[in-house]
């Protein structure tokens, strides 16, 4: 199982800030796009992507256990 | 998961225990940047920003730009404290403060970490639409 | 011949108190450089710092630095506090707080007012030799 | 008459930080070259002068009633 965290206007779309998938073996591209269609979300081409708090690319394999945050231009400071 | 100098803040900052963090006999210049809510940006008017935050890499980001300040600026000392929740027009959202023995270096540290916090540390603001109530 | 805004200080300077001088609803930015007292420059160890300032000139040109500021950059809001006498390690010998509604600006008027204050304002610092006592 | 200020090592090196003077009709220049030679201060090209609170240089002309005010090299902030 891998949890997945949405933020900012991610988690609105969606209409939860968490979602839990069963399979592995997936790329965060993968993931991306797959996450995309089924909660009909904004393209996420601007969407950073960490697993375990460390910035991944969208090639990055993800694997049980993960924790995968995607995230949205951020807008601190 | 938060240390001393670099904190997720569910309460309003105070800009001296901040400073006080970097206050050193080696230092003769400490910078200070505090990012504040501002009530216009280009003629719309803001009542209050939300803040919010994925608050364990924030922290793990902020310590990142710490390294990373440390690493081009050797003799500096930094800290920094970002706000989340309901910030108001004036309050501060964010505050970095840098000592170093040179004030060059201080400036520049500063300004690089508040640079590097816009990119990389998982924070997000909401305008408030209301009346900040 | 003080002013809240560009003052020359017979006692400790509170920072806090200089920062709320520039605070306002338009500012999204507040630098602020606190230049103290360093206990070692190049292997010399210093005790304390003696500051001595021709007074009434010396104000006026952190006036004069103010306006050369407003000048520059029209939409920032600046304060000063420059100490005299005796001043001990780690202890602040000059604040300059300047808000902005834009980072850059604040960070580049507070640089060029620290700059322009070691040119042309009449202080002058004696190492203190001795104890500090 | 005129009234000189002095300040840091040139008030340590007059013994004095004012200086009292009768003749007017003098610029910036010479006002230095006379202190220099009846005080025995230290050279003075890197001394600044105001008059009456202002930076002049040292073709200004000094008036009576001027107050003027050598200034060495700055050190605060």
């Amino acid at each position: 199982m891998i949890t997945v965290l949405l933020f900012s206007y991610l988690a609105e779309e969606a209409g939860r800030d968490q979602i839990q998938l069963q399979e592995g073996e997936l790329s965060i591209g993968e993931l991306k796009e797959k996450l995309e269609m089924e909660y009909n979300l904004s393209p996420m081409d601007q969407v950073m992507a960490a697993i375990n708090q460390e910035y991944v690319t969208n090639e990055e394999k993800i694997k049980r256990g993960d924790i995968i945050a995607l995230i949205p231009p951020v807008s601190g400071g | 998961m938060n240390t001393p100098f670099f904190r997720i803040a569910e309460e309003p900052i105070q800009v001296e225990e901040v400073i006080g963090l970097v206050r050193r006999r080696e230092a003769g210049a400490v910078t200070v940047f505090m990012g504040t809510v501002r009530e216009w940006t280009e003629g719309v008017r803001t009542s209050y920003l939300d803040y919010d935050a994925y608050q364990p890499m924030a922290v793990k980001m902020m310590e990142r730009i710490g390294a990373e300040v440390q690493e081009h600026w050797p003799h500096t000392s930094i800290a920094m404290a970002h706000r989340v929740g309901r910030v108001a027009i004036s309050d501060i959202a964010v505050v970095i403060a840098v000592s170093s023995p040179h004030r060059k270096e201080a400036y520049e540290a500063n300004q690089y970490a508040i640079d590097r916090i816009k990119e990389i540390v998982p924070i997000w603001k909401e305008e408030g639409k209301g009346d900040g109530a």
